[in-house]
């Protein structure tokens, strides 16, 4: 499966080979990968946990990847996003477009994150050393980020 | 009508899904939040400022306007923080 | 190092490992593998050979590297180019770029890579089935791509 | 003087390194190439066309009109299709 929601970990290494293997019209592939970053203060280390809505955000992200496939001509494409409980440097999402075309490659793996950040039902929550739990918000900036792409179209 | 609630939403009303049955006048999502806010338990805080909310209907995006029926599958939540 | 040209294969997964591996200010790596596209026609199978200009080149992509580096806040980047001769779907190049900003990750991994396209002394000689060699020719749009970024700054 | 053929030019040169004693006249780059068109061997036709050709010097990325010392390492090749 090219879009997948899962909690266990991934092999960027391994999912990147089964993206192009064989296909050798391809002639870039672009990886996004997305790690959990430590969010804590005077090195505290923290957790963070994802949730989603099961069903809408697999159709979220198959419809995204849809819309980089008709806007750029795409071999292959891969997007896989972690729920659960995630620790500091972690894998959350991996993001992968492969195109006979770099710029295409590089454009559409950029355009998908884009999307997901701003589209597709995940909700972030973190956890410090003492328990306590804060909501992760969402940046305005994302928003006008994503909103570019259909301005510059 | 399925009603789901995810992340801070979830944790204010104290569950993430539920099952209800509407009155007929609640034709609308904006209708079914003032509904919803009069009810007992945590709705009216969960709902008290709804510019932070989005809501989807059968797994599509929608907004405050949009009708609903007693099949649809309702879901409400911040603005997503994926990625 | 992160600058290597190399004739032997590399591992994408354990070089992107190595690279954002305990930084957990790292909240996004970008990588760009370029790959050997199949040009042959009626399924001819050919082989590319890279020639490079040992100690420029690597001082070349030292310098790409650098500029990135200066121009966007970038927490590691890497930049493998391999050399000698290689078949249809192998790997020649890989650059990643990790910054805690994924935009800067996706720019700044663009930009090397276009300016490598430009800059750095690599050629390729395509041979077919029947021993027949052609020199690939260098694209000018990779030479306006690569100026953009410099009107654009 | 040591001097370089990459690629294409180091096919119609024939090899890929030399060490030329040039005379006392040829300072640029461009006199350097003039000079080699003359000399017997494959120059003539490998630098036929210079609008195709690019020149660094000690692998630093130069053009016909660089002055070069006869210590220097200068090097000849096609436009870069590396990536």
């Amino acid at each position: 499966m090219t879009v997948r929601v899962q909690q266990k970990d991934f092999n960027l290494g391994d999912e990147l080979k089964t993206l192009h293997k064989g296909n050798h019209a391809i002639g870039g592939v672009c990886a996004f990968t997305g790690l959990v970053r430590d969010m804590s203060h005077n090195g505290e280390i923290s957790t963070m946990t994802l949730e989603y809505y099961p069903s809408m955000t697999e159709k979220i992200l198959q419809k995204i990847k849809a819309q980089a496939q008709q806007r750029w001509s795409l071999e292959a494409s891969l997007i896989i996003h972690r729920y659960g409980k995630l620790n500091a440097g972690e894998q959350i999402v991996l993001v992968a477009t492969a195109s006979h075309n770099r710029d295409a490659a590089f454009e559409s793996c950029q355009f998908i994150m884009d999307f997901l950040k701003t589209k597709a039902p995940f909700w972030k929550i973190e956890t410090d050393l003492n328990g306590n739990q804060q909501w992760v918000e969402a940046k305005n900036c994302d928003n006008i980020i994503a909103s570019n792409w259909t301005k510059n179209n | 009508m399925k009603i789901l609630y995810f992340a801070w939403l979830r944790q204010k009303i104290g569950f993430g899904e539920e099952i209800k049955d509407i009155p007929s006048h609640v034709t609308t999502v904006k209708l079914l939040i003032e509904w919803l806010k009069i009810q007992d338990g945590g709705y009216s805080e969960a709902f008290k400022d709804i510019s932070a909310i989005k809501v989807a209907i059968n797994q599509e995006f929608a907004n405050f306007d949009t009708k609903i029926n007693k099949n649809d599958e309702v879901a409400f939540f911040p603005p997503v923080t994926g990625g």
